[in-house]
């Protein structure tokens, strides 16, 4: 079948879209950004690629009458598909640890150094099933930060126990971490979902359902042609992108169109991104008509956040949960990334309570967008919030009693996949390029 | 409004030739003032006393005109750095700090030969309160003798009686003693009328051109070209005989194009098919010039009116200046040049301009380091948008200061900008100009 | 009767403070009908014409750090100081909705451009840019700024809709002359112990004049001052330094703690310039007008918004006010992006210099939140002072 | 004998040092320093404290003044506190005695102290809110990296074609560093451009302070950055600054030992004064 990708290559993430003719969004993809782009397009791409294979083999399990709760059961298979790929990555990355020991650092301590590898990998892996059981909460959804995170949390105590400078163990992840991200994803598709499947099968034995038939349908969906018809890019690095100059649209323009393809009453779009706030206002067909964005300072924006959780030792999913439990809001004026940490533990010092000044940065942070969206020309019904700040809990309160406070009641859109809305801008763009001709103009 | 002494080769107008001869030979008489004698003022661009001035045989220095030249050729942020280092803070006015610059490191003019210290400061304070500050701070250097010439702003956007009175007594008390004191050259008022004469008639065929804009195809652009037709009207050239000869000159060449219907001459030749018609408002950056203008030439963008040709004197509302009243006019020219408006009457301008040349929409480049055009820009261009219904772009650069030009971030704002008015006119059709 | 002690004095200078919706000015303007308030920016205006026209005179300094600015930001791009965007924000969430009349006077180009924004954002109030001569001759100047005085009346008389009589206007001087002599002996006192009327206190004491009735204010300014004698209060180990450049956006008050807490007795400053610009009495005989003009032209006091005539003066005026308050170092804190301030920094630097009194600088915002710098850059003034002076 | 104590609280990490100072006589008789990351400082301050007189054998009630720097004004068992520019200028010129500038670099600041022979400080600059010339920073662009800390300066060292990275953000900064890694610029020649970077803005810091003759020794714990210090010699070359630039393996300890040598000062002085007390 023809398909569409978008290409959003952000500060921070890249995302993929991948769409059909008709418009209808068939798998979104997601990966970190990292300095090469070509990995980063090539992951999101990929996990763009497994979910439009989940997609359609749902839809293959939809013919079937077999299973009572399809969604409940799509959402294993595709947990346990993360799991599996979690393990390839870590074990890959245990691997090129124990070669970066071989180096010559730990002064005849590599067998100590290979054997607490062995020991931190071996308890990471371990607890891999329980990160992608039903229902369970991850720090992140990326292997550099769910690795991470673990790696330095039992490798510190590990280290202590073995009297390893953990210094020396850090460094050698740091260098592995970088190599095993780049390295371009492995294709091997069929096998970890066959196996994700039959994990699933293993876990409900009284579904009643013909695995022979269900496995039959998976290779269906899986051999079923995927044809990149059209891509354009877009994003913060969209002009290092590989692509052909009109293939790339600007992120502003995605952002607006995607908006639309949303919510087709949008007509002020806020996107908070990894580095930059963009507001946008556009026409009732998704033209852009105005827009700001943040000049020169990357302030309150999503990596700030990023630093914020890093001095917190948290992950960025979990800021949110814990500054809703705030019961006042500190007031933060400086969302200067740089020194979100001088600033938080100033705080701390002060006796503040952490889900205070949570709530404090949060409102910072929307503060901050608020002003920008009031330089576009404010906001106009409807409002939809895209970028991945807008999956943060916290931060969409303060921004709705915000809007309230100032505008009003007008309607508040927040898609659960609204980090994707530069993607699909980017996709429908791609789409119309084909469809409507529209490619040639530049 | 100065020679672009620029390494690469620029297409060049003869009219634009004999400018920067004129220049030259400006910078000449006041390099050799100290031999020939001849006293030295230094005065600024906005409601600049030129033909004032010329009656006591005083050579002009307009240290505003100094830092755009150094700008231009990319030394003023050595400047900028070396009166930091003495002091002077990062927030403020960089042409100040361009101009303290070039005093400590020798004041070599672009003939190479240093600028004498000036024997008078003629404070022409209008528009801007920096100029107050720059001054005294050139006072705090040089030790001469400074003059004010106080200009009120017009707060409630008229010149009263009053406000007049007011100049034209600071102009005959103050002023003129001053100059007769440091010039030993009696003050003869005939002399000054036959200059404003003169003035007057550049003035005429400069406003020509300026308003040749409002053809399709624009002859001119009235922004990166404009910058450099005002130059012998706003400097140290008005009243004199060779203005006159350069606009005549000027004129000739802009009636030719428009005969041939052909568009601007920009600094790669001619510039190609109009696409987009703008009004600029602010002032230009002058160290990345040629690269801001390619970056409208390229997509077939040309300014039609902008408000920074304006600052010395608003000629094409109808001002001129007049022999019959030589003080008085004097000090209209003063209270009434651009910076010294009000906000209200400068929306009112910009919208008539839009309207009246046509234009696609509204540029507007914030300076950082000027408050006096930059503070309330942005509720200016909502209300021009909101009153015209023309879309309206806001970018931010420096005037010469070099580290506030981010190419990147401007020409992303220019492209989307430019997508923005294409989109427009296709009536909301489809979205896909490549960005 | 028994006096008021400063922390009640202070606590209601506190809630002045903090009230950016006005409360007071507002109580003010309801207690009777037909009562009308006029706010001003910093830095001078004449307030007493405003007083005699039985209307308020409502200093308006920003929003400070207690305002979030929203809007504000929308009208101003990032090199500009902070105090006309929470001013804007101030009015545009109708927290000024009762005034009647705002004055931009003549100090810069940020305040001079927001009379005209306000000209077009709030066309039903009247809006005046208050201009004075920068020339000093009475025949020049003086005349200029009686016709503008005069204008400014007419205009405040449109307003309130009665005549500003020249006995009114008279009554207005000698009230007016009385606060600044009351401001003056707050300024002495913390000049002479300065323990006794620490910095903050004597901020908020001169800031609660923005906001009330002059009469009122003078009565509060004698409460502190008796209460302030009367206390107890140990001196601490301190340097004696004066600020200079926070003329118009004022600094946090944790700022002016701050210096403090650093070990500097802060014993003059700049801050609300506007109440101490007029450095003598006004005389109350006589045209009223004139002698208001006069007083501007030749008793007021040295400021950046000033063209200083004479070249020689600059910084004399500093020099002079750091030998008579007896302070041994000079602390430049202005806005950031304050070209007025900013400029007249290296001149003044100079004049310092050349009598040897010691400096530092550094900028600020109305809602600089992090007071580190300011600490550790007042804390090392404070200790060089401290370790290396002759005693 | 005057037994003193400097603690320097720091946004990255604490400094301590213990001291026997008899007139001119200044003697270190023990040093500390430890990383911040998840701890709370103040109390950190005061284990270290202890610990540092445990070594000693010694107890508080032994030391005649503790003396704190840095972010420590309210640090209860301290006798008193001095600014850290004032305690950088007393360490530097007991380092070495030629130091007529400081260069402190340390986890978020930079500042540039212009002293005299005695150690007072005669005028600083420092770097404004908007600075990626610090430690953090590069620690951060070296895990990114998979570089150790120890290694930075002998990486850096070996650079031939360094990068700079532009911006004053360190957010912007970091992605300019991806940028580069994507271009695949080595890690020695990014780190380079970091540190000349770094260097050129704090040259910048140190002319405004108009140095012009002695050395500058760089303190804090970016001194031991060797690849920072050959880039601040070649900055200072290449802006013609005829003032040469040193660190001392005890740099980073420069603002405790200040503290604590101000420390004994002070002691005395208050020794002096209620003498005089209890003589009238
Ligand atoms: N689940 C989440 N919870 C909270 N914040 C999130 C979540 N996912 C992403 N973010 C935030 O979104 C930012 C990335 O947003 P994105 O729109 O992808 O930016 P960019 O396109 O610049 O990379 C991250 O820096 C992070 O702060
Ligand atoms: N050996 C080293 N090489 C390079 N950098 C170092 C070294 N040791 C410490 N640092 C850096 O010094 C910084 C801490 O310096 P310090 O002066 O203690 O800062 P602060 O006083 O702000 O805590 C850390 O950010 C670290 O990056
Ligand atoms: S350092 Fe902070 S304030 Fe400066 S640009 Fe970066 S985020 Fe903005
Ligand atoms: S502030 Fe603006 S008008 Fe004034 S001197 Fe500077 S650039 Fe010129
Ligand atoms: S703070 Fe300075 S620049 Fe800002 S409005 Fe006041 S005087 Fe003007």
């Amino acid at each position: 079948m023809r398909c569409f990708i978008g290409i959003d290559l952000g500060s921070t993430t890249t995302k993929a879209v991948l769409m059909d003719e008709d418009l209808g969004v068939l798998g979104r993809g997601i990966t970190n950004s990292r300095s090469n782009y070509d990995t980063a397009t090539a992951v999101a791409k990929q996990e763009a690629v497994v979910d439009t294979r989940l997609t359609l083999f749902r839809r293959g399990l939809a013919d079937d009458a077999g299973i009572p709760d399809v969604d409940d059961f799509m959402d294993r298979v595709a947990q346990y598909f993360r799991l599996e790929q979690f393990l390839e990555q870590l074990a890959d990355l245990h691997e090129t640890c124990s070669r970066f020991v071989e180096g010559g650092r730990f002064q005849n301590r590599e067998k100590e150094a290979m054997e607490t590898l062995e020991i931190i990998f071996g308890r990471i892996g371990d607890e891999a099933p329980a990160l992608y059981a039903p229902g369970a909460a991850r720090k992140s959804d990326f292997f550099r930060d769910l690795a991470g995170s673990r790696f330095m949390q039992i490798g510190g105590d590990v280290a202590k126990l073995v009297g390893l400078p953990f210094d020396l163990l850090l460094n050698v992840y740091d260098k592995s971490i970088i190599e095993v991200e780049n390295r371009p994803p492995s294709g091997d598709l069929t096998g970890k979902f066959g196996r994700a499947l039959d994990r699933v099968l293993g876990e409900m034995p009284d579904l009643d359902a013909d695995t022979k038939k269900m496995h039959a349908t998976l290779e269906k969906a899986l051999a079923q042609e995927l044809d990149e018809t059209y891509v354009v890019g877009t994003g913060y690095g969209r002009v290092t992108l590989p692509f052909p100059k009109e293939h790339i649209r600007s992120e502003i323009l995605c952002h607006g169109l995607g908006a639309h393809m949303m919510y087709s009453g949008t007509r002020t779009v806020l996107d908070i991104g990894g580095q930059d706030t963009k507001a946008i206002q556009v026409d009732p067909a998704g033209i852009v008509e105005n827009f700001q964005m943040n000049d020169r300072c990357a302030a309150g924006c999503g990596r700030y956040l990023g630093y914020i959780a890093d001095e917190m030792n948290m992950g960025l999913h979990e800021l949110g949960p814990l500054a809703m439990k705030a019961t006042k809001s500190v007031r933060i004026n400086s969302t200067c990334t740089v020194f979100a940490g001088a600033e938080l533990r100033d705080r701390l010092a002060l006796g503040e309570k952490r889900e205070d000044i949570l709530a404090g940065l949060h409102r910072a942070i929307i503060l901050r967008a608020m002003s920008i969206i009031s330089r576009s020309g404010g906001i106009r019904d409807q409002f939809t919030w895209t970028g991945g700040v807008a999956n943060n809990p916290a931060a969409a309160r303060e921004l709705e009693k915000l809007v309230r406070e100032n505008y009003g009641d007008v309607t508040i859109n927040i898609d659960p996949a609204s980090i994707y809305t530069g993607a699909l801008g980017a996709a429908t763009f791609a789409q119309r390029a084909v469809i409507n001709g529209e490619g040639a103009a530049s | 409004m100065t020679d672009t002494t620029s390494a690469e080769e620029t297409v060049k107008e003869p009219s634009m030739i004999t400018q920067k001869h004129m220049i030259a030979a400006n910078y000449d008489r006041l390099t050799s003032a100290p031999e020939s004698g001849t006293k030295v003022v230094s005065t600024y661009v906005p409601g600049n006393l030129n033909e004032l001035i010329m009656c006591f045989d005083m050579v002009s220095n307009l240290p505003e005109i100094n830092a755009i030249n150094n700008a231009m050729r990319k030394k003023s942020g050595g400047y900028i750095t070396e009166a930091e280092k003495q002091g002077h803070s990062e927030d403020v006015c960089t042409y100040v700090k361009a101009d303290i610059g070039l005093m400590s490191k020798g004041a070599i003019a672009p003939n190479g030969k240093p600028i004498p210290p000036p024997d008078l400061l003629l404070l022409s304070y209008t528009g801007c309160f920096t100029f107050m500050k720059w001054f005294e701070l050139l006072r705090d250097e040089f030790g001469c003798e400074t003059v004010m010439l106080h200009i009120p702003y017009e707060g409630d956007g008229i010149v009263t009686e009053h406000m007049r009175d007011y100049v034209v007594k600071q102009l005959k008390d103050e002023v003129i003693p001053a100059l007769e004191r440091v010039s030993g050259v009696k003050f003869d008022i005939d002399r000054l009328r036959e200059y404003l004469r003169k003035s007057a008639a550049a003035e005429d065929d400069l406003v020509w051109v300026l308003q040749s804009a409002k053809n399709k195809p624009s002859p001119i652009d009235a922004f990166f070209g404009g910058v450099f037709y005002i130059g012998p009207a706003f400097t140290a050239f008005r009243g004199t005989d060779e203005a006159i000869e350069y606009y005549v000159q000027l004129r000739a060449e802009v009636e030719d194009r428009l005969a041939r219907g052909a568009g601007p001459i920009t600094p790669e030749g001619e510039m190609g098919p109009e696409k987009y018609r703008l009004v600029v408002e602010g002032t230009p950056n002058w160290t990345s010039f040629r690269e801001f203008w390619k970056m409208f030439y390229d997509e077939g963008a040309v300014v039609v009116a902008s408000t920074y040709t304006k600052v010395g004197g608003m000629y094409d509302f109808g001002f001129r200046h007049d022999p019959d009243r030589p003080l008085e006019s004097l000090a209209d020219y003063c209270l009434g040049c651009y910076t010294n408006r009000n906000l209200v009457q400068r929306v009112e301008i910009l919208e008539n301009y839009l309207e009246e040349y046509e234009a696609d929409g509204l540029l507007i480049n914030s300076i950082k380091s000027c408050n006096s055009f930059s503070a309330g820009q942005l509720l200016m261009m909502r209300e021009v948008e909101t009153r015209t219904g023309k879309p309206a772009a806001f970018i931010e650069t420096d005037l010469v200061d070099p580290r506030y030009f981010s190419a990147s971030n401007v020409r992303n704002r220019m492209e989307s900008y430019f997508q923005m008015i294409e989109q427009k006119r296709r009536g909301g059709g489809s979205a896909t100009v490549a960005a | 009767m028994a006096t008021d002690s400063t922390s009640q004095v202070i606590e209601r200078c506190e809630q002045l403070f903090e009230d950016i919706d006005f409360a007071a000015a507002r109580a003010w303007k309801e207690a009777e009908p037909g009562r009308k308030v006029i706010g001003y920016m910093p830095v001078y205006v004449p307030r007493e014409i405003i007083h005699a026209g039985g209307m308020l005179a409502l200093g308006v300094l920003g929003g400070g750090e207690n305002i979030e600015v929203i809007h504000g930001d929308a009208y101003y791009q990032s090199y500009i100081c902070r105090i006309p965007r929470s001013t804007i924000e101030l009015a545009i969430t109708k927290r000024l909705d009762f005034v009647d009349g705002m004055l931009f006077p003549s100090i810069c180009d940020v305040i001079r451009n927001l009379s005209g924004m306000w000209k077009m954002m709030f066309p039903d109030v009247y809006t005046r840019y208050f201009d004075v001569p920068q020339n000093f001759r009475d025949d020049i100047g003086g005349t200029y700024y009686i016709n503008e005085l005069n204008e400014l009346k007419t205009g405040l008389e449109e307003v309130s809709g009665r005549k500003i009589e020249d006995d009114a206007l008279r009554r207005s001087i000698a009230l007016y002359n009385e606060n600044r002599r009351l401001v003056n002996d707050v300024y002495a006192l913390r000049a002479k112990q300065p323990w006794k009327a620490p910095a903050s206190e004597v901020y908020l004491v001169i800031r609660a004049g923005m906001v009330l009735d002059v009469e009122e204010h003078s009565q509060l300014i004698r409460d502190y001052l008796a209460a302030a004698e009367a206390e107890d209060r140990p001196p601490r180990d301190n340097c004696r330094i004066l600020i200079q450049g926070s003329f118009c956006e004022q600094p946090p008050l944790n700022l002016i703690k701050s210096i403090e807490l650093a070990g500097c007795y802060i014993v003059d400053d700049d801050y609300i310039l506007g109440t101490r610009w007029l450095l003598e009495d006004v005389p109350v005989d006589g045209d009223p007008i004139a002698n208001l003009a006069h007083a501007f032209l030749h008793q007021s006091t040295d400021c950046a918004a000033k063209y200083e005539p004479d070249g020689t003066r600059k910084g004399h005026f500093l020099v002079e006010t750091v030998r008579r308050r007896g302070a041994e170092g000079v602390i430049f804190a202005s806005p950031s992006f304050c070209d007025p301030a900013l400029l007249d920094r290296p001149m003044l630097g100079r004049a310092l210099s050349q009598e040897n009194i010691p400096y530092i600088s550094f900028k600020y915002a109305e809602n600089s939140g992090q007071m580190q710098p300011i600490r550790e850059q007042a804390g090392t003034f404070a200790d060089s002072i401290k370790l290396w002076s002759a005693a | 004998m005057t037994v003193t104590i400097g603690i320097d609280v720091g946004s990255g990490a604490i400094k301590a040092a213990l001291f026997d100072i008899e007139g001119d006589k200044i003697e270190c008789l023990g040093k500390r320093v430890e990383r911040i990351r998840q701890s709370d400082p103040l109390q950190l301050a005061e284990e270290i404290c202890d610990d540092l007189l445990g070594d000693g054998g010694m107890e508080r009630g032994d030391v005649a003044y503790i003396a704190t720097t840095g972010e420590a004004e309210t640090l209860g068992f301290a006798t008193g506190h001095f600014y850290s520019m004032t305690t950088h200028a007393r360490g530097a010129i007991h380092l070495d005695p030629e130091a007529r500038s400081v260069l402190d670099v340390g986890a978020l600041h930079g500042r540039a102290i212009k002293i005299d022979e005695r150690g007072k400080v005669l005028d600083y600059r420092m770097t404004s809110q908007c600075a990626s010339g610090s430690g953090q920073f590069l620690e951060n662009i070296a895990r990114y990296l998979g570089i150790t800390q120890e290694d930075i300066g002998p990486l850096s060292e070996e650079a031939d074609n360094p990068e700079k990275v532009s911006g004053i953000c360190a957010v912007l900064a970091e992605t300019d560093v991806i940028n580069m890694v994507s271009r695949q610029v080595s890690a020695s020649n990014i780190l380079k451009g970091i540190h000349l970077s770094m260097a050129s803005r704090l040259v910048k810091l140190l002319r405004a302070t108009k140095v012009k003759e002695g050395a500058v020794l760089m303190t804090g714990g970016l001194a031991l950055d060797s690849g920072l210090v050959a880039a601040m010699r070649e900055a200072m070359e290449e802006q013609k600054i005829v003032v040469t630039v040193e660190s001392h393996p005890d740099s980073i300890y420069a603002g405790a030992f200040g503290a604590a040598i101000w420390g004994a000062f002070r002691h005395e002085k208050l020794a002096r004064l209620n003498q005089l007390a209890a003589v009238s």
